[in-house]
């Protein structure tokens, strides 16, 4: 049966998103369905996410308008699955569009209609804190940018359709149905956020001062409702003491999630911490259970927000709320771990809401024929956590269970990979290589500049005298034509641009009218159709930062508008033509660490028909994951990584190298050169040529020098447990004592190793499971399973698992104790609920060792020139959206090189390594930025101050006739200008943005 | 007093980064915030790309004032462009102040896209400030 | 030649303000000014302001008739095409008061520079041409001064107008223009010069020119460079030079410009000292430099001076005043390169 | 004094005899009082040549840039620095090097004792015990040393080279001085009385360059002010020109300038130039807790960054 090589991916948050944008980039079809007329989901609604603080707008926007221009990317929005048929290979879909009453084709989004609708609407998207007309956007930089009428709030005046210059306004407009053949799915539903109003004790909905944090969020946002201002609901006051009630929804048989949502306590922590950010005079306080800051990087914001920020962190759970009814203030009740009852007075309560599977699950679940788990999650395992119960449709993100973005993220690509797995014999067949009339040369002619300057409707005609800027743009040098439309945008003055610029000779073309940001693609696109370079264009911005936002000044407005315009016009002198230099491409790829990621990565890689070389230090493949025997589901990990080895050593494409080691580096994304040293007695060099790397070097058990560990036999750390448990038969195991965060969170490694807690449950239920009569306690600082991991830990404690936290400060103690000739090991510890030590007599303490990363990581970090953070982790590109990526690009990393992680999440980030890869090793070249910087080796003194400064690594010194100089990396450079800027000889300049461009800029002053 | 001078209105020169505060300075035209309308827009890919010459020759042309924006901490596209020009900005506006230059025409923020409001509020401190000033004189080459 | 009479008159040391403020009315007056501890040639408004109790001015003269920075003319670009709007022209006749002897001969070598051959340059003569020059004898030479080696003499009286002579408490003023004969005839209050007092000069010039130690025998020396374009030594001799400008900026003669186009709120025309040391006075649009090197810029300075010229004008490019010799950041002694040369020991090195 | 002279030479000699250096880089007598020169000496026997003393100031490391032999340099602490900032940059072959290091306890400054003499030429000066006598026509003079000792050099801190390849003498003792005090008064002062003392005080430049042309840190192949397409800024001796110029290259040497002084002293027309370097000096310790030329592999403050650098300027 023939494949097909397109894709639907169901859900248009960050993970359909990065999905879509993956395939999309590796030669798939993809169409992006969305129920909401625009993208974005959740993230959008984000004003910062942790543990950078980065703007959520700033870095996801990027990502939306690049799916909105794709080429290989249709959005279907305000869309709807209705019905599927097939299987793995080739689906037949079904989707209602449902109307928006307006002309999807016609619409600009410049948002006259908004402006003038008559109807007050609640706005969904600052989650009912501010209000919008009945045609809106869900937020300003919505994507697709088309308005949307809602029929429920909508009067019919007919106002919209008046003032809609473009005639967009479709009242009559129908739902229509719409057929899809695609071979694969991709389910990213994202989730519900839990209803606070059913912890009815909260009083949400009832005391006005109760919010949820997603209404927190958009009131902290600069573009919410109070542009950033924290103001309270009930009197719009400055709430000075506000409180955070973790768990709403989360942990909570009562409600039935039993689940921990995984990403509450460090948002709650983030929104308090940016709370106090926007005003000091706010006291913040969270009351929770555990601080389950299990992530990377994670313990150092919460430190943060503790020690800088003062935010205060009580151990509890809340019995009760009460509201004050002068004050409308909050009482709230609550029992710390001493017991005592307290009662104290806040200005606001923030309900940190869980995360719900989304209500559509169900639904999708039963179209599809997928299952879903019992609380409504997609069903996944752990060997395949990105594969649901049918072939072919994969799930990504909080669809499958609660997480983070850059979780969901790193699932995303993983899911484009299994796609790629499935669908690689098909790839590239459904998509179309646009064709464009050859380049005029132009270099060396005169500029002959050809002016358009928009009206947008009465957007900017409404304040701006745009026939007199056009009559003074034809006074500027070079201009030979200029002329002004009602849209420029639109595709009939798309067709008249391209005529005056064959009727004119034009050589240079201006464009003045809205935003680069959203319209310049649009045009350059026109102009290249027009046989010009797409370089050769340029914008003026007289809408969005002239006439909208001096709509009372209108002699001023023209004014500016006549200076932007000089502006434009002394750049456009200078602008030439850029070539995006077409790089070739070795499709082979590099694997470093041939453990439980390196060995899925290469896989991964073969199936969907890439060489492979797999590089190991050690005699054989496995590494970490040869010391685990089970999984919290009772599955195989050895039986499973046999299968794998075994599947390693049958692919012909995959070449392993064992006992080697990476010698050196060289090359750049595309054309990498690396040197590998085999040691099989005698040592061996092996040059390997690839177009990428992936670094999977993995993580290492920590050596306890804690608690007489190596020095009596009875103290183990968890995975020699684990291996007594597998390899006994019938063992008693007595008093089994587990100590957690030996070795981690502490001042040498201040980080969470994050698998300990669940590989401690898993253990003691295994013990529990062997030996019934066993008591096993758990010492731990925070009991970090997230996510369904908590439903374990709530296993554990109903076995009899006994779970004593103690404090940081107070550490267990061990000591022996010499009775009748031998010597029994007593620990002690601190119970901060009883408030006394209590001493358990060990048969076994069981030490949960912390996951260190391999030394030779600093080793390899410097030939690969790409960055560690603190603890010896590779650092990767971004935090939030680019969580497998470096910086330098074909470089990538996963599973314990990244951070220590559980077995599932390895495999995510392993196969999302793999699809990131893919986006490079499915091309024959990879086109280069045309705006890049270059080096004039006249002037370059060649003292690296811009290689110190290149964030990118694309700069290296090269040996010439004139002596040594910079060089740029056209494959690298990324165009940020950063060294152009540094270099003190001006030796560098940057395309596009040059230094006599803006020096002519700067001259335009009159 | 010369009558040019009883019309002068500031001239001030913005460097915006392409990706945050451009972002932030359409968003505050999407929201139609108003803010006075005396700035002329440079788009620049980033923070990191405003050379020192930018901002002193804008100066010596007699520009009232200057503002170079870009993406708060942590945010930049470029990943630390930002924070390498931060350093460099705050060695270029000491530089100029210890020479005499008022400190009211050099100014710098962070504003990110999502922050429409803040780049109004921005413009408009930065417009009062240079107004307060009044024209420059002091580097200006005539 | 207009023979005229020549005659001596005197004027009190304590009656030089007076007579700056007579000439104020009338000329543009530029004297040594003292600013902090050194001594400039400024145009003064003022007689008080006049430092004559000098030994030379740090910067020379030369930039009354060629300053730094000149402005041709300004023009703007339109539709049309080009518009020129010149440059104001030089409103009053200008006086200069207390020049060097020494200084007063660079006049005469830049008159050869800037009016001989077809291109007369107009901004120069104009003002040079309506300029009465108030000279000073030196009376307390520099250790560095080798004026006498150079053809001159510090009671020297060549390129003078007028010559002042320092006894104690007055100056004799000796004319020796018209020009300057014209100029003291407008101050009818000057007393006439006692012969004794004519003779006391005459003796005192004798004697200074004797004080003079610092010699160099620059006699044959444009000759002996004929054949020393490619002599070893200029590998060696410019190794300790940095490439700046002090020397050329200072020196009375040293007269090289730029002309460059600038945009302010109009385009302005602009000339602007050079100096042949710097790296770029030579580089050519092509990044082609046919003087890579100190070497090559050193060489030009000294085969410029002591060869070049004497055979375009006859005379060496130099009237040895020392400022290059005290002002040097290296301590590179131009004495020294002469005095090498002449006495041929560039010549045996070469060898 | 003699004695650090006297090492100099051996340590010269030894050099070219060993065959160790091509080249000794130092300083002879100068044809003026109280001058030396630069002076390169390429045979053992040459040495002699070689002097020590208060007035060998130039900075030497000028001359290596860009050199192809080997090369043996005297070297005061803030010489050495400079070497350092140079070797960090590339322009210096560390390998091609050889630090002859020597003690500075501060170089006298001509333009103070010609201030002194007030218009009165110097014949001849002479140092002894702390002591400076001068001689004119007419005059003898003797001053304590102290008065006459470059400002750079009462700042300094490291009169020991901090980095060398040979030490010759004995290491003198570090002085605990105020790095930043000479520049308190006129930043205490109102902006525009600032303003109105670098008016005045950079209106005297004639743009000549020689601070530019001794800066061993000046060693672009075209400075930005030569520079064409575009011009940035012009040539002319304007005021806002000539501050431009001094204000780009203080910002050109920010966090690398060793305020050996040179500048200073090289300047004819008596600026004070280090008023405007030292400041870069103080920003770079004050925001980024650096002092240039201490280390061969520190990343200089231009070159870095840390997340949480001040930003007190940035709204």
């Amino acid at each position: 049966m023939d494949k097909l090589g397109s894709v639907m991916v169901i859900g248009g948050g960050v993970a359909g998103v990065q999905a879509s944008l993956d395939l999309a980039d590796s030669n798939f079809k993809v169409y992006l369905v969305d129920s909401l007329p625009s993208i974005g989901g959740t993230m959008a609604q984000l004003d910062k996410t942790f543990p950078t603080n980065d703007c959520a707008m700033c870095i996801l926007a990027p990502k939306l308008v690049a799916a909105g221009r794709h080429q290989n990317i249709s959005l279907l929005t305000n869309a709807n699955l209705k019905h599927v048929e097939g299987k793995a290979g080739h689906f037949k879909a079904t989707l209602t569009r449902r109307s928006r009453r307006v002309d999807e084709d016609k619409c600009t989004g410049c948002g006259v209609c908004a402006q003038k609708c008559p109807v007050e609407a609640l706005d969904k998207f600052n989650e009912g804190l501010s209000k919008g007309g009945a045609v809106y956007v869900r937020y300003p930089q919505a994507v697709p940018l088309i308005y949307i009428i809602n029929k429920e709030k909508c009067l019919g005046c007919g106002i919209c359709e008046e003032v809609c210059k473009a005639g967009a306004i479709r009242y009559d407009q129908k739902d229509e149905e719409l057929q899809l053949d695609v071979g694969s799915i991709i389910l990213a539903t994202g989730f519900d956020e839990f209803d606070p109003s059913l912890k009815t004790e909260y009083g949400y909905g009832r005391h006005l001062n109760v919010v949820s944090s997603i209404e927190f969020e958009r009131l902290l946002s600069a573009s919410g409702p109070h542009a950033g201002l924290v103001l309270r609901p009930s009197d719009g006051d400055i709430p000075r003491k506000i409180a955070f009630i973790q768990c709403v929804g989360s942990r909570d048989a009562t409600c039935g999630t039993d689940y921990c949502s995984s990403v509450c306590c460090m948002y709650a922590t983030k929104e308090a911490v940016i709370a106090k950010e926007h005003m000091n005079q706010i006291e913040p306080t969270i009351f929770l259970m555990d601080v389950r800051a299990y992530g990377k990087d994670f313990d150092k914001y919460i430190e943060r927000a503790e020690n800088e920020y003062g935010v205060r962190f009580v151990r509890c759970r809340v019995s009760s709320i009460e509201e004050v009814p002068e004050t409308r203030n909050l009482k709230i009740k609550y029992e710390p771990e001493d017991g005592k009852l307290i009662q104290e007075e806040f200005n606001l309560v923030v309900l940190t809401v869980g995360i719900k599977p989304s209500e559509s699950n169900k639904e999708l679940a039963e179209k599809l024929g997928v299952e879903l788990d019992k609380f409504g999650f997609f069903k996944t395992q752990t060997f395949t956590p990105i594969s649901t119960s049918k072939p072919g449709i994969f799930v990504c993100g909080v669809a499958s269970s609660p997480k983070d973005i850059p979780e969901t993220v790193t699932q995303a690509s993983a899911a484009s990979t299994g796609v790629g797995e499935l669908l690689a014999s098909a790839r590239g067949t459904l998509v179309k290589k646009k064709e464009y009339p050859k380049e005029r040369d132009v270099r060396g002619q005169p500029p002959r500049i050809g002016v358009f300057i928009c009206h947008c409707g009465i957007n900017i005609g409404g304040v701006i005298d745009v026939p007199s800027v056009v009559e003074y743009a034809q006074t500027l040098p070079n201009v030979v034509h200029a002329c002004d439309n009602l849209y420029t945008c639109s595709s009939d003055t798309q067709e008249i641009v391209k005529n005056r610029i064959q009727e004119y000779g034009l050589n240079r073309v201006i464009v003045a009218s809205c935003s680069p940001r959203t319209h310049e693609p649009l045009f350059q696109e026109t102009i290249k159709e027009a046989g010009l370079n797409r370089y050769l264009f340029e914008m003026a911005n007289i809408r969005d930062q002239c006439s909208w936002v001096h709509m009372h000044d209108h002699k001023a407005a023209t004014e500016k508008a006549k200076d932007l315009m000089r502006m434009a016009v002394a750049k456009a002198r200078e602008i030439e033509p850029l070539e995006r230099v077409a790089l070739g491409v070795t499709r082979r790829g590099l694997v470093i660490g041939g453990g439980l990621a390196g060995i899925t990565a290469a896989l991964a890689l073969a199936k969907q028909g890439f060489e492979v070389d797999l590089i190991e230090k050690n005699k054989e493949l496995g590494g970490f994951l040869r010391k685990i025997h089970y999984t919290l589901e009772n599955d195989d990990t050895q039986e499973y990584l046999r299968a794998m080895i075994d599947n390693v050593y049958s692919n012909e494409l995959i070449k392993v190298f064992l006992n080697s080691k990476v010698e050196n580096v060289s090359g750049y994304v595309g054309n990498f050169k690396t040197t590998v040293t085999l040691d099989s007695g005698s040592e061996v060099k092996r040059e390997l040529e690839h177009g990428i790397i992936i670094v999977a070097t993995g993580g290492e058990e920590y050596h306890p020098n804690e608690y007489l560990y190596g020095k009596d036999h009875r103290v183990l750390t968890q995975l020699e447990l684990e291996n007594r448990i597998t390899v006994a038969a019938d063992e008693k195991f007595g008093n089994v004592v587990m100590i957690q965060c030996v070795g981690s969170r502490n001042d040498e490694h201040p980080y969470c190793s994050r698998m300990c807690c669940g590989e401690a449950v898993k253990n003691s239920l295994k013990v529990k499971e062997k030996d019934p009569e066993a008591n096993v306690y758990v010492l731990f600082r925070d009991i970090r399973t997230y996510g369904i991991m908590e439903e374990d830990y709530k296993r554990a404690r109903e076995a009899g698992v006994i779970f004593i936290r103690y404090e940081e400060e107070n550490k267990p103690k061990l000591a022996k104790i010499k009775s009748e000739g031998k010597e029994d090991l007593q620990v002690s510890v601190f119970e901060p609920i009883i408030q006394e030590d209590i001493i358990i007599d060990a048969d076994l303490l069981v030490l949960s060792a912390a996951v260190i990363p391999p030394q030779e990581n600093g080793t390899l970090a410097k030939m690969l020139k790409v960055p560690l953070n603190e603890d010896g982790f590779f650092l990767e590109a971004h935090a939030k959206l680019r969580p497998v990526d470096f910086a330098t690009e074909g470089i990538f990393v996963c599973g314990m090189a990244h951070s220590p992680k559980p077995i599932e999440e390895s495999i995510s980030q392993a196969k999302a390594a793999v699809s990131r890869a893919c986006t490079l090793l499915t091309k024959d070249t990879i086109e280069a930025e045309g705006i890049i910087a270059t080096v004039n080796p006249n002037r370059c003194t060649a003292c690296e101050l811009c290689m110190l400064v290149c964030a990118y690594n694309a700069i290296e010194i090269e040996e010439t006739k004139r002596g040594k100089v910079a060089k740029v990396n056209s494959a690298l450079c990324k165009g940020c200008g950063a060294c152009a800027a540094t270099c003190r000889c001006s030796a560098i300049d940057l395309k596009g943005f040059t230094d006599m461009q803006m020096n002519l800029i700067i001259n335009t002053l009159r | 007093m010369k009558p040019a001078e009883k019309e002068w209105t500031p001239k001030i020169l913005a460097f915006l980064c392409n990706w945050c505060s451009y972002a932030g300075a359409d968003l505050a035209g999407i929201s139609r915030m108003q803010y006075p309308p005396n700035i002329r827009v440079v788009r620049v890919p980033c923070s990191g790309r405003v050379n020192p010459y930018f901002i002193i020759k804008a100066l010596q042309r007699g520009w009232d004032g200057v503002l170079v924006s870009g993406c708060h901490p942590g945010d930049c596209h470029y990943i630390s462009g930002n924070l390498v020009a931060r350093r460099r900005f705050a060695v270029l506006k000491d530089l100029l102040e210890y020479l005499g230059i008022e400190s009211g025409r050099l100014n710098f923020s962070w504003v990110s896209a999502a922050e429409g409001e803040k780049f109004a509020t921005v413009v408009k401190e930065v417009v009062e400030k240079v107004k307060a000033l009044g024209p420059a004189e002091r580097l200006v080459k005539r | 030649m207009v023979v005229f009479q020549m005659v001596w008159k005197v004027i009190g040391k304590n009656k030089i303000p007076t007579l700056i403020q007579e000439l104020n009315k009338e000329y543009e007056v530029f004297t040594p000014v003292k600013k902090e501890n050194l001594v400039f040639f400024e145009r003064v408004s003022s007689g008080n302001e006049a430092f004559l109790d000098f030994q030379n001015t740090k910067k020379s003269p030369k930039e009354v008739f060629f300053p730094q920075t000149e402005i041709l003319f300004t023009y703007e670009i339109n539709k049309q095409g080009v518009e020129i709007e010149k440059a104001p022209v030089l409103k009053r006749d200008i006086v200069l008061l207390g020049i060097r002897p020494c200084d007063a001969k660079g006049f005469l070598l830049l008159d050869k520079f800037f009016s001989s051959g077809e291109y007369k340059d107009l901004y120069y003569l104009e003002k040079r041409r309506n300029t009465t020059i108030i000279g000073l004898a030196c009376n307390r030479p520099l250790s560095t001064c080798f004026c006498t080696s150079m053809g001159g003499a510090p009671f020297g009286k060549e390129g003078m107008d007028l010559l002042l002579q320092d006894i104690n408490d007055k100056y004799l003023i000796e004319t020796v223009t018209e020009r300057g004969e014209k100029l003291i005839k407008k101050l009818p209050w000057l007393k006439d010069a006692e012969n004794g007092d004519i003779d006391k000069v005459r003796s005192l010039s004798r004697n200074v020119e004797k004080a003079i130690k610092s010699k160099v025998s620059v006699e044959g020396v444009s000759k002996k460079l004929d054949g020393m374009f490619d002599n070893k030594q200029w590998d060696l001799i410019h190794e300790k030079c940095l490439g700046c400008g002090v020397c050329t900026y200072l020196c009375p003669t040293c007269c090289c410009f730029d002309i460059l186009d600038e945009a302010t709120t109009k385009w302005k025309r602009v000339r602007i000292w050079d100096s042949c040391q710097f790296s770029c006075f030579t580089l050519q649009g092509s990044g082609y430099n046919p003087r890579p090197s100190g070497k090559e810029r050193m060489r030009q300075r000294i085969m410029h001076k002591f060869n070049y010229f004497p055979k375009n004008y006859g005379e060496n490019f130099c009237v040895g005043c020392g400022r290059c010799v005290q002002e040097c950041p290296v301590n590179f002694d131009i004495r020294e390169v002469v005095e090498a040369i002449s006495t041929d020991i560039w010549r045996e090195k070469d060898e | 004094m003699h004695n650090v002279e006297n090492s100099i030479r051996e340590a010269a000699k030894k050099l070219l005899s060993e065959k160790k250096v091509d080249l000794i880089v130092g300083y002879e007598r100068g044809t003026l009082p109280l001058r030396t020169t630069p002076c390169f000496v390429d045979k053992a026997e040459d040495v002699r040549k070689l002097v020590w003393n208060e007035n060998c100031d130039a900075n030497l490391s000028k001359y290596l840039l860009s050199r192809k032999e080997n090369v043996g340099v005297v070297a005061k602490g803030c010489d050495a620095r400079s070497i350092a900032v140079c070797i960090f940059e590339k322009q210096i072959d560390k390998e091609k090097v050889v630090i002859i290091g020597a003690p500075c306890l501060g170089l006298i400054d001509k333009k103070k004792v010609k201030a002194k003499l007030d218009g009165r030429e110097l014949l001849e000066a002479t140092i002894e015990d702390e002591q400076i006598r001068l001689k004119g026509e007419g005059f003898e003079l003797v001053f304590p040393k102290k008065d006459f000792i470059c400002n750079s050099c009462l700042t300094c801190r490291h009169r020991n080279p901090p980095i060398y390849d040979v030490f010759t003498g004995e290491k003198v003792s570090e002085a605990e001085v105020d790095e930043f005090g000479e520049i308190a008064d006129l930043e205490a002062k109102p902006a525009k009385e600032r303003w109105e003392h670098f008016k005045e005080e950079l209106d005297k430049c004639i743009r000549c360059y020689a601070c530019r042309e001794v800066c061993p840190l000046c060693y672009c192949k075209t400075c930005f002010v030569d520079q064409t397409m575009p011009i940035w800024f012009g040539k002319t001796n304007d005021l806002s020109d000539t501050m431009i110029y001094h204000l780009v290259r203080a910002f050109h040497v920010a966090g690398r300038c060793v305020d050996c002084g040179a500048c200073s002293r090289a300047c004819p027309m008596n600026i004070n130039l280090r008023e405007v370097v030292k400041k870069t000096e103080k920003i770079m310790k004050e925001r980024y807790d650096y002092t240039a030329g201490l280390s061969l592999e520190k990343i200089p403050p231009l070159g870095e960054f840390k997340i949480d650098d001040s930003q007190e300027f940035i709204k």
